[in-house]
Order: structure tokens, then sequence, then C-alpha cells
């Protein structure tokens, strides 16, 4: 297992070291790609060696940065249950961008491509390895800065530098956040290993805990892209190359709940009501607002990231529903939410990893991302379009696939919160029971327009009308996470007992969890209910199947004529007689425009002569989110009020300069002399 | 052996039944409107009619619009096997539960609404949008009535919720049950695409919803897709009969109570499509942007039958 | 509540079978036979103004009142062609019309019947030679049968529907 | 048949709270006062069934005025006023249809919570019915405040003493018959001191939205 850890570290680092070596891009890609995929494979091996053989993997380096207890990786199993989560993606991501960055080629320097890639998959992994404070802290601060890095790849295109903007401040006002988090838990223990931590938590008081959770669910919460931290990802997420994308939504912002998990669960072990409580509202405004801004989106690739809030959402949804089950006692119930959570977070690895391959490979086709120049991609790029619509049932939610499952535990572990006694359980639950199911509706809703505005219908334009299929490289890496989708939905019953030994043993859950589930079927606590994912995909299969058979040989006409589509009539059908991605999402517009608040912009030019001939007529509509407008816009402009007050004190000089160094030291000297005093 | 007997007999009966339904319904409207209308086995012949007719396909479908019909028929008729519409408890019900049935529905609907979309006709569009909006706002409504009636009856697995009505018959009058009921029946309209929500007989393409989405199909496609809204309306009315009044449900499986079991669930369907055939005779169709409106009160319903259901404990 | 007395007070308005009309009995008894097995007794029709005054639309939809009631025939319309088993065309064809008419019929699955409606369908009437014109029905799709009158009746109508649905 | 009192006390507030929602789901103001009618008799069946399980028969009493007040004198005055001014519906509340009903549903819930220690502690067959009949009572103060028509808010106002009629039965098996006619004495005082108003405010404006009323600041 160490071995296949060393290969993992080895892998990446080969792949980083070799890109930048490399002599072309052409081989800058592809080295790049293998180390990644050695990596990925070898860290999946990892996780899944460790839930095979249950050993802990300890490898510690106490002599490099020896002053903060040196740097130490022990996994246990919630840090590979996130380690082969990132595994999993990692190997389609990388295939898929050895083809997906050849259009790069000759535009972006592939070696730093190639070598920050290798650099982000490698601290990504690591992360969930990091036995101290130290360890956690360098990894993740190199994870956010290479994929900033990342996120910066394509330069020429004028957003992605505002983008670049909004992660780095977001993720490094995230990391402070943490920080403060960690040097709070810190201060009573001998030293800044996880374990003496979590000896030390128990000593702390209510405050102080109550305030380290308050830090790290502010802190990892702007990482997993909670509303209304959640500003970064509609904008990064687009920017960055596809893969990458895949990768930030499908596995780094899940990084964010590993880290709350690791605090809120393992070190602090869990806490009073209201920390659940807490999530929960979090989760639940996340999900709706999530699913309700990706549905007004026009921007495929921005759809995508506003459903990963969506998903993170009900991830936290299900964290919470843990949380206040803990607290509540009822364990069975904990074990059954937290593990329909982290379930949700796989799962919405596999298929927003592959929504957004599928969305890059749009891109790669027809070189846009708006779904209202799109359209009629299936006939081009028959393979993408499977693969985005098998992602595209997974994310609504649909039998048979992995979405699905997740979605019903979810439900599942909601439900024996109604039963609850205690004052606010039961209205918290029905209303997170109302949520819960807005939300799946609406992402079906989301994602027919999805999916049927880009790749169905006849084209909106002449880049849609060529676009060709994606090389093979990319096809293989969507079809992995595909399969990925099928499987994680088929194999919902060992998936569920593993991820019962994952929260085993943390923060007072038994070391031996309840079976959620026996032969073919999930069952939970008290047989409440019972569900087969197996079984409901081999009954549709079977009955389509025996329909389909039914039709052909039951003396059914056959006869099939291909004819123009019926228009009532009219001569001839033009792509701009299709409803758009905006025209379908019009009704949801207007039942939730009290939320959106959409501002209308109507101008219409009228003939010189009479008011009778209309020119022309330009409708604006445009919808800014209010926690953007509310919050954000006047936070930024008071610090740019601020800044520009500041750079009163900007005089060029290097006598000022060190004047001011002088003056903070004096003032520092001076408060240690009075505390000393 | 018998379980799987009978679960193949109900799935036969859902499919054979379904379209007298929608004819009952016709006919029954027809009377109201004082003609004499077409028989109740009218929706059997159109149905073979459609099977022995050509197809014709837009120029623009893809696989999907061929697909679809099949999907869509398939998801409903996977759905019959776990609703009680005879007999409790299947020897599928650990297969999937309320919700499952739910969900099945669900894909069928996402399905239909892609193949609308599918050959670029505005109409499809308008009614592929329309379809999933009305679906995602009843789908609160639906989860929140379902689980009022988890609450009283401890699982969300279908037959448990049968037998616990049956072995205490005043739950079936608890407020919890007849509100979900009410939210329940709402959502049945909106989902099955009735008046108030979308008229089945609706000539004028603006108004459509259903229909909208089905305005390019044909022939044998056309029928299965036909075939399976009427399913859909039989399992929601199977559903509404049989999860609130259970009475009749045969829980024993003997050939007498199957026999009961028939005529009560015959008896329940037409006194609800009489309900329905009625409703619409009585009622005009909602604006659109009303249905909002009418299902945030099956959706105030639910949410009130869940809160009296934890009253009651 | 006061809708539904009024219901019931007026009882049932569709005329018993055409009384009166022996001609069209016969034929509805003659073509039953047939007519199962071609469209197993159930029509559908799409209507198509084709540049009508609108005098036979009023007739046609007389068809759906309770007093004829063409659904006890199992004849109804319906929103598209491709749901369609029989066009029910009227009105000389204009020019504008005269596309979207070969289109409708073009998007009608087989097989399919044609029936025309009023005089103008026929001979264009009282438009003929007009320049907006283009022709009578059958010169732009193959008629099944044509059914006189300016505007026919609802009676006459229904016959030549059924008497479309026997010549097959 | 132990459980069939509290039961029916759950369906009759059910009931009770439903015909208030009718406000914020209709437009027309006679479906307010029909609604407003169907809910006092609801309102005064349960009484009478409290009466009858309670073996209190001075609520028959209460029950009987109710009849006459609530569902007679009341609604007929009310009917009179909305002839006088029937084109006014209540077209655009400042808070639109779904919302306001979501909002009552929240508000229900929100009763739920507040009034939970409250159910614990009592110990009467009735007091499931509690939660409902506040939640009537927030319901209707909702009303009040999101509605423009002076009309509606009247009935709004006596949803609210319904409501709190509700609670009083439910809670402590109705207060003494005294006390409840006083009530009655001062709500029809009420009604009549706001017809006047409303008179007013049409004679002055012709119009009944209370929107108009902001006028006066100017």
């Amino acid at each position: 297992m160490t071995l296949l850890f060393l290969l993992m570290l080895a892998g990446y680092a080969f792949g980083a070291v070799a890109a930048v070596l490399s002599p072309t891009d052409g081989v800058a890609r592809r080295v790049s790609a293998l180390g990644a995929v050695v990596g990925g494979g070898a860290g999946l091996g990892v996780a899944l060696a460790f839930f095979a053989l249950q050993v802990p993997l300890v490898v510690e380096v106490p002599a490099l940065l020896s002053v903060a207890d040196g740097l130490a990786f022990r996994l246990d199993a919630l840090g590979a249950f996130f380690l082969a989560l990132v595994g999993l993606v990692a190997v389609p991501c990388s295939l898929y961008g050895a083809g997906y960055s050849e259009a790069y080629d000759g535009r972006y320097s592939l070696r730093f491509l190639g070598a920050m890639l290798n650099l982000f998959l490698l601290t990504m992994s690591l992360v969930p390895c990091a036995g101290n404070v130290l360890t956690f802290l360098l990894m993740w601060e190199g994870m956010s800065l290479t994929s900033y890095f990342l996120v910066m790849t394509d330069t020429d295109e004028p957003d992605t530098i505002q983008a670049g903007a909004w992660y780095l401040a977001m993720t490094h006002g995230g990391l402070a956040l943490v920080l403060a988090a960690f040097l709070l838990l810190a201060g009573g223990a001998a030293t800044t290993a996880f374990a003496d931590l979590r000896t030390a938590a128990a000593t702390l008081s209510p405050a102080t805990r109550n305030a380290v959770f308050l830090l790290a669910v502010l802190g990892f919460g702007s990482k997993a892209g909670l509303i209304p931290l959640h500003v970064w990802l509609p904008r990064a997420h687009p920017a960055a190359p596809s893969h990458v994308s895949a990768l930030m939504s499908g596995v780094m912002i899940k990084l964010g709940v590993y880290g709350l998990l690791r605090v809120g669960l393992d070190l602090l072990g869990g806490g009073p009501a209201w920390w659940g409580a807490l999530l929960i509202v979090l989760g639940a405004v996340s999900a709706v607002l999530g699913v309700l801004y990706a549905l007004m989106e026009n921007d495929l690739k921005r759809l995508l990231a506003y459903s990963s809030v969506e998903n993170i959402g009900l991830v936290f949804i299900g964290v919470g529903a843990g949380f206040l089950f803990l607290s509540l006692g009822a364990i069975p119930a904990a074990t059954l939410a937290l593990s329909a959570g982290l379930y949700h977070a796989l799962n919405h690895a596999a298929f927003k990893g592959l929504l957004f391959l599928g969305a890059g490979s749009v891109l790669h086709a027809t070189h846009t991302r708006d779904m209202n120049r799109l359209g009629g991609l299936i006939r081009g790029m028959p393979w993408s379009a499977l693969f985005f619509l098998i992602g595209s049932l997974a994310i609504a939610g649909l039998p048979p696939l992995n979405g699905f499952v997740s979605e019903w535990l979810l439900f599942q572990s909601l439900l024996p919160g109604i039963g609850s006694s205690a004052t606010l359980v039961a209205p918290l639950m029905t209303l997170a029971v109302g949520i819960l199911a807005l939300t799946g509706g609406l992402a079906a809703a989301g994602f027919v327009k999805a999916f049927g505005i880009t790749f169905l219908a006849i084209p909106r334009s002449s880049a849609a009308e060529h676009a060709h299929e994606s090389p093979r490289s990319m096809r293989v890496g969507m079809g992995i996470l595909a399969v990925a989708c099928l499987g994680l939905g088929l194999a919902a019953v060992p998936i569920m007992s593993a991820l019962g030994t994952v929260l085993a043993g943390h923060a007072g859950l038994p070391a031996a969890a309840p079976p959620l589930g026996g032969g073919l079927s999930l069952t939970t606590p008290g047989t409440f209910a019972r569900m087969s994912p197996t079984l409901v995909a081999l009954g549709l299969v079977v009955v389509t199947a025996g329909v389909w058979l039914g039709v052909r040989f039951s003396g059914a006409a056959r006869g099939l004529r291909v004819g123009d589509t019926w228009g009532c009539g009219r001569i001839a059908q033009t792509a701009r007689m299709e409803y758009t991605s905006t025209a379908f999402a019009e009704p949801l517009r207007r039942v939730f425009a009290e939320l959106y608040r959409p501002t209308k912009d109507l101008s219409i030019d009228f003939h010189p002569d009479s008011r009778y001939f209309v020119q022309s007529i330009e409708y604006r509509s445009e919808i800014v989110p209010w926690v953007e407008r509310y919050l954000y816009a006047p936070v930024i402009e008071r610090v740019e009020r601020w800044a520009v007050r500041a750079r009163a004190i900007q005089s060029g000089s290097a006598h000022a300069y060190l004047t001011y160094l002088v003056i903070a030291l004096l003032g520092l000297l001076t408060i240690l002399l009075v505390r000393g005093a | 052996m018998v379980g799987y007997a009978l679960e193949a007999t109900q799935a036969a009966l859902a499919l054979g039944l379904a379209p007298g339904v929608v004819g009952l319904i016709r006919w029954m409207k027809a009377r109201l409107q004082n003609r004499r209308g077409a028989p109740v086995w009218q929706p059997y012949w159109e149905l073979a009619k459609l099977f022995q007719k050509e197809v014709v396909v837009s120029n623009n479908a893809s696989w999907l619009f061929h697909a679809a019909p099949f999907v869509v028929f398939a998801s409903v008729v996977t759905a019959t096997f776990l609703v009680p519409v005879l007999a409790v408890p299947l020897p599928f019900d650990g297969i999937g539960d309320l919700l499952v049935v739910v969900y099945l529905l669900l894909l069928g609907t996402f399905f239909l609404s892609l193949a609308g979309l599918d050959p670029g006709s505005p109409f499809g569009g308008m009614g592929a949008s329309r379809e999933m909006t009305v679906a995602a706002l009843a789908e609160p409504t639906v989860a929140l009535a379902i689980f009022a009636l988890a609450l009283g009856a401890g699982s969300t697995n279908l037959g448990q919720i049968v037998a616990r009505t049956m072995t205490q018959p005043g739950s079936a009058l608890s407020p919890g049950h007849l509100l979900a009921f009410g939210a329940l029946f709402i959502v049945t309209l909106a989902e099955t695409g009735r008046l108030p929500v979308d008229n089945p007989a609706t000539h004028l393409e603006l108004t459509m919803i259903h229909e909208a989405m089905v305005l390019e199909y044909s022939g044998r496609y056309l029928a299965l897709i036909e075939w399976a809204a009427a399913i859909k309306l039989l399992i929601f009315f199977s559903l509404l009969g049989n999860l609130f009044i259970p009475w009749g449900v045969s829980m024993a499986l003997t050939p007498a109570t199957l026999a009961i079991a028939a005529v009560s669930l015959l008896v329940k369907v037409v006194v609800l499509a009489a309900a329905v055939a009625v409703l619409e005779t009585r009622i005009a169709k909602l604006r659109l942007f009303r249905v909002p409106e009418l299902l945030s009160v099956s959706f105030v319903l639910a949410l009130l039958a869940v809160t009296s259901s934890f009253l009651l404990r | 509540m006061r809708l539904f007395s009024k219901i019931l007070q007026v009882g049932l308005a569709t005329e018993p079978l055409l009384a009166g009309d022996e001609d069209v009995v016969r034929l509805l008894h003659d073509v039953d036979a047939r007519a199962r097995r071609l469209f197993g007794r159930a029509l559908a029709i799409r209507e198509v103004d084709a540049g009508s005054c609108n005098g036979c639309e009023l007739e046609i939809s007389g068809l759906t009142s309770p007093v004829y009631d063409s659904e006890r025939f199992g004849v109804h319309f319906v929103a598209s062609p491709r749901h369609a088993d029989m066009l029910l065309v009227t009105g000389p064809v204009t020019r504008n019309m005269a596309v979207p008419l070969l289109k409708t019929y073009e998007a009608t699955p087989a097989p399919k019947l044609v029936v025309a409606i009023g005089d103008c369908a026929r001979s264009c009437g009282v438009f003929k030679g007009s320049y907006a014109v283009a022709g009578s029905v059958d010169q732009i799709i193959p008629v099944d049968v044509f059914v006189d009158g300016c505007p026919p009746e609802p009676a006459d109508i229904l016959r030549g529907i059924l008497a479309a649905v026997g010549r097959r | 048949m132990s459980s069939l009192f509290p039961q029916l006390c759950v369906l009759g507030s059910s009931l009770v709270l439903i015909f208030g929602l009718i406000l914020l789901w209709r437009r027309s103001v006679a479906a307010y006062i029909t609604a407003f009618r169907w809910q006092s008799l609801v309102l005064s069946a349960l009484t009478a069934i409290v009466a009858y399980f309670g073996d209190d028969p001075e609520l028959y009493w209460v029950a009987g005025v109710l009849v006459g007040l609530k569902v007679l004198v009341i609604p007929r005055l009310l009917r009179r006023m909305q002839r006088r001014f029937a084109p006014e519906r209540e077209l655009t509340p400042y808070v639109n249809t779904a919302t306001s009903l979501v909002i009552a549903g929240l508000l229900v819930l929100f009763a739920y919570a507040i009034t939970r220690p409250l159910v614990a502690l009592s110990q009467l067959p009735t007091r499931a019915g509690m939660p409902l009949a506040m939640g009537l009572v927030l319901v209707s103060l909702f009303v009040v405040i999101s509605r423009k028509k002076a009309l509606t808010q009247v009935v709004g106002f006596l949803m609210l003493e319904n409501g709190i009629a509700l609670l009083a039965v439910l809670g402590t098996y109705g207060i003494p018959l005294i006390v409840e006619l006083g009530v009655f004495l001062d709500l029809l005082m009420a009604f009549l001191v706001m017809q006047i108003f409303i008179y007013q405010i049409h004679e002055t404006f012709e119009s009944i939205d209370v929107e108009q009323l902001n006028r006066l600041r100017h």
C-alpha cells in the first residue's frame, strides 16, 4: 500500500517534470496525461487497498519543516473515500485532457498546463491524506494555487482574468478562515497532528468549539461553493479548460465537504443540534437557489457550475441531517444521512465530471458555450450526446442511474427527522423534504433544457451545424465516467455498506455500522423503506425490450416515412423558430419572478415617417443574482473606497516604507511590553 | 409463484383497463354536455387503429425521437409492477417504494419533453418547457404527501401503507390522510394533463401542454404515448384509491378476495373518473401562469397534511 | 350547482341517429363493417381551411355540437395532421394556402382520406378566376369525396365523411 | 373511539384554516365572503362537538350565537357592501398569490413550532388543533397586511377573530359564555365601525383600495 502511495506520488511528479522538460507541446500533452493517469490510478488503488485491507497508511517525514511538526500523511477511511473520489475523476479527466488540450497547441504553453495539472492532482490527492495541520494547509494552498493557474490558462478570453481574481479572493478568504479554525483548535494540543487535536478538542469550551465550527463552515463552505460563498464557481468553472472544470467541480469542491467533515465530525466529534440545522439550512438554500440560477443560464458551463452549487447543497443537507441526528443520539439515522451525503458527493463527482467533459466536447467542436447558438449536435457528435444524456439523466435523479439512488437515500434520511419529537426538527425536516423535491424537479427541467437545447433540434448557428465528434481520447474519458454513473447506481448496496465503514468510529458512530442493505435491496433503518436500484434497472431494461419486441412482432404496421416537421403548414422551418434556452426557462422565470427580479429593457426604433412602422425592436432582460447585488457589490465598493484612501500612504519613497516598517515594529513591541507587564 | 402471477395479472390489468378509464371520463363528460358521446371502449379502437398506421417522422428528429415512446411506455409499465392495483404485499414490494414510482413517472416525462424538443418544432419546445415547469412544481407536493402517508404508516413502501390503513380503519379519516388526498388529487390533475391545468381536448396549440409535445408523433409511436398517458392516469387513480381508501385490496391472495379487489378497484376508478368528469365540466382551464398558484395550494395542503400528522402523534 | 341542474333538465340533446334521414342510417350500417377494418371505428379528422369564407367551418363545428355529436360514431377532430386519418378541406385553395395544404397532406400518415367540403372546394365557387386562387382542392391533392353545398349541412358533411370511409 | 375526538378537532381546525387560505388563493370578494361563512359554520360545528364531548352545555349556546352572528348576519352585511363595490377585485396584492400561499404554509409550520410547549403542557384532547388555530391567526394577520382592498382586510380581520375563538375553544374548552358574548358584541361594534369607515373611504376616493390612503399624506 505504501508502495502504491509512492507510485501515486511518482506518477504525478513524473507527469509534472516530464511535461516541463518535453520538447514539443504534443509530447507534453501525452506525458502529462500519462503521469496523471498513473497517479490517479495509483491513488484509486491506494484507497481501494485501504478498504480491502483496513490497514491505516502512515508516511511521515518529520525532518521536513520540523518546526511545525513536519510533513505527515495518515490515511484513514474518511480520507481514503475522498482519495478514491479524486482518483475516479482524475483518470478519465486526464485522458480527456490529452485530446482536449490539443486545441491549445501553439496558443498557450502546454508544458505549463501539463505540469500544473499534475501538481493540482497531486495536491488534491494529498489533502485527504494529510495527518497534521501543516500538511493539510500546505496541500490545501497548493491545490488552490495550482487550480488558480489552471483557471488562468485561457488568458485571451476577457472574462478569465476577472474569474481568476474572484476565485483567488474567495479561496484565500476561505483559507484565512480555515487557518483561524485550526489555530483555535490547536490552542490546547501538544502537536498539530490530527490525533492530538482530536483529544484536545474534547477539552475546549463550548464557545471555542462553536467558533471553530463556524469558521470551518465558512472557510470550507467557500471552497465547496455554498451560497452565499459560491460566487466564484459560475465564473471560474466556465473560464477553466473543461477537463479542469470537471476536476474542480467534480472533486475539488468536494474537498470542502471533506474539510468540514474532518473538522466537525472527526476532530470536534459533532456538536449541538444547531450545527446540523445550520448546515441543513445552508444546504437547502444552496440547493434551491443553485438550481434556480442554473435554469436561467444560457451558458452551458455556467449552468453546470450553478448546478454544482445545487448538488453541494444536497450533500450538505445530508451531512447536516447527520450532524443533527448525532446530536439527538439517533445513530442509525445519522449513519444513513451521512452516508447518503457522501454517496451523493461521490455520484456528483461522476456525473458532473461527465457533464463538464461533455460540455468541453461541445466547446471543442463549436467554440461556443452559448446554448442559444447550439442545437442539433446529436447528429454530428452522437457519442458525446449519448454520454451527456447519461450524465443529464443521472443528475436529474432519474432511475436507474446513480443520482436517483443517492437522491432516494437523501429523502429517506430526512424522513426519520419528521418523526422526531425535538421542537424545531420536524418543521425543518419537512421544509428540507419539500426543498429536496423541488430541487429534484427543477434539476430535471434544467437538464431537459441543457441537453435538449444543446443537442437536439435544428442547429442554431453554422458552428453547431458543422460540429464534429471529439477525438477518441476524449470519448474514452467520457465513456469511463458514463460507465461509472451506471455502475455507481447499480452497485449501490455494496457502496453503501462501504460508506458505513468510512464513517464508523467518528464522533460516537459505532465501529460496526448497521448494514444498509442485503442482497440486492437497500434497506433503511427499521426497514422504513426498501429499494433495489439493480432490480429497478433490470425491470426497466426488460420492460423496454419487451415493449419494443411486442410492437415489432405483434403485427403493428411497420411503415415509416420521413417528412418535414409539422409547423401548421408553413413554408420553411428555420432555427429561428425553435424554442431557445431563454424561451424554455421563461415559464419558470415568470413563476419565480419575485426571486429573480429580472431587469427589462425594451427599445423600439420607429420609422421616421410613421410610428406604425417599426424598424427594430430590442429587448434585453438580465438577471443579477441578489446575493451579488446586495452582498458583494457593497462590499466590493467599500473595499475599493478604502483602497483609494489607502493610496494616500503610497508615496513611492523607500524611506517612507521603511518608516512604516519601523512604526509597525515599535507598535508590536509596545503591545508585547504592555502585555508582559 | 402466485405472487409473480399476480404481478403479471396486475400489469396486464393496468394495461388493459387504462384506455377504458380515459374512455369513461370522455363518455361521462359527453353526457354532462348532453351529448350521446362515444362508447367507453372508443379509446381501444383508436389505439388499435394507430398501431395499424404509418409513422411519419420529422427529418430533424434523431434516434431519441424513436426511442422516447418506448422509454415512456416502459417507465409507466414498470411503475405498475410496484403499485398495489389489486393486492398487497406484492413480491416486488422490496424493489421500490412510492418514491420510486414517482421518479419512474418523472423519467417518462423527461424523455417525452426531450422528444418534444427533438424535431425543432416551436410547439414541441413550448410543450416541453411547460410540462417540465408543471412537473417540477408538482414535485414538492408529491414528496410531502407521500411523507404524510409514510409518517402514519411508518414506511414509504406501498404495501405497508395499505396494510396499515387496513388494520387501523380510523386512520383513513385522519386529517393527515384527507389533506394528503386533496393534495395528491390536485397533483393528479396536473401530472396527467387534465383540466384546469391542461385541456386534453384542446386544438389550440398555444394553450397546450401535453398535446404540444406529442404533436409530431403519429402511428404506433403515438399509440404508445397515448396508452402510456392513460396508464399513468390509472396509476394515479389506483394510488388515490388504494392508498387512501384501501378497502377491497386483497391481502390474502385467494380467488375470492382477488375478485373483490377487482370489483372494488373498478368502483374506485369509476368514482374518481366521475369526479374528474364533473370537475372538468364545472371549471375552466386556468391561465398557465395561475397554474403555479394552484400547485402552491396543493403544496400547502400537503404541508398541512404533514403538520397534522405530527400533531396527532 | 345551478349548472348541473340545468344539465339534468336538458337531458340528451343528440338527435337519435339523424332521425328521418334513412339514407344515412343505412349508409352507416353499410359502412360500419368495412370502416372497422380500415380505421377501427375511430376516425381522426384534421380540418384545413384552404381559403374558405368560414361558412363551411361553421357547419363543420356543428358536427361536434350536442345535436349532431359526431363523436358517437368515433369521429373526432384532432390538433395535428400527424394524428389524423382524414383531412376535411374547405374553400378554394388560395395561392398562399397551396403549399401548406400540400404539406398538411404530406404530414398525414397513410392510410389517409381527403374530403372536400363545399362548392368552393369543388369548383372555387364565386372565387373562380380570382388572381388569388390557385385552384380547386383536387388540383392540389387527391380528393376522395366532394360534399356539395354552400355551405353543406352538418348532416351532409357527416354523410360525406362516412361515404369516404366506405369507398376505401 | 377515544381517538375520534382529537381527530375531529384536528380535522375541523384544518378545515377552518383551509377556508382561511381561500383568501389568499381566490380573487373575488364574493368568494371571500362565502369562505368566511363556511369557516364560521365549521367553527360553530366544532364548538358544538367540543360541547358534546366535553360535556359543557354552555358551549352549545356559544355555537348557536356563532351561527346567528357569523354565519347569517355578518355575511349578509358583507354581501351588501360587496354589491355596492362589486367591480373591485383583489387583483394586485402586495405579495403574489403563489408566494402568499407558500408563506402561509411557512406560517403554519411556525405556528406549530411556537405552540409546541403549549401543546406539550396541555392535557386536553383538543390540544392537537391549537397549532392550526394559531396558524389561522397568523395567516389572517398576513392577509390583513398583504392585501389592498379594505373589504378583504375586513374579512381578514373577521377570520382573525375566528382564529382566536377557535384557539379559545380548543385551548380552554371555551371561555365562559358571558365573556364570549362580550367578545361578540365587541366584534359587532368593530365591524360596524369598519363598515362606516369603508363607506367613508369610498366616498372620499371612490375606491376601497387602501393604497389610496397614502394620498392623505400630501
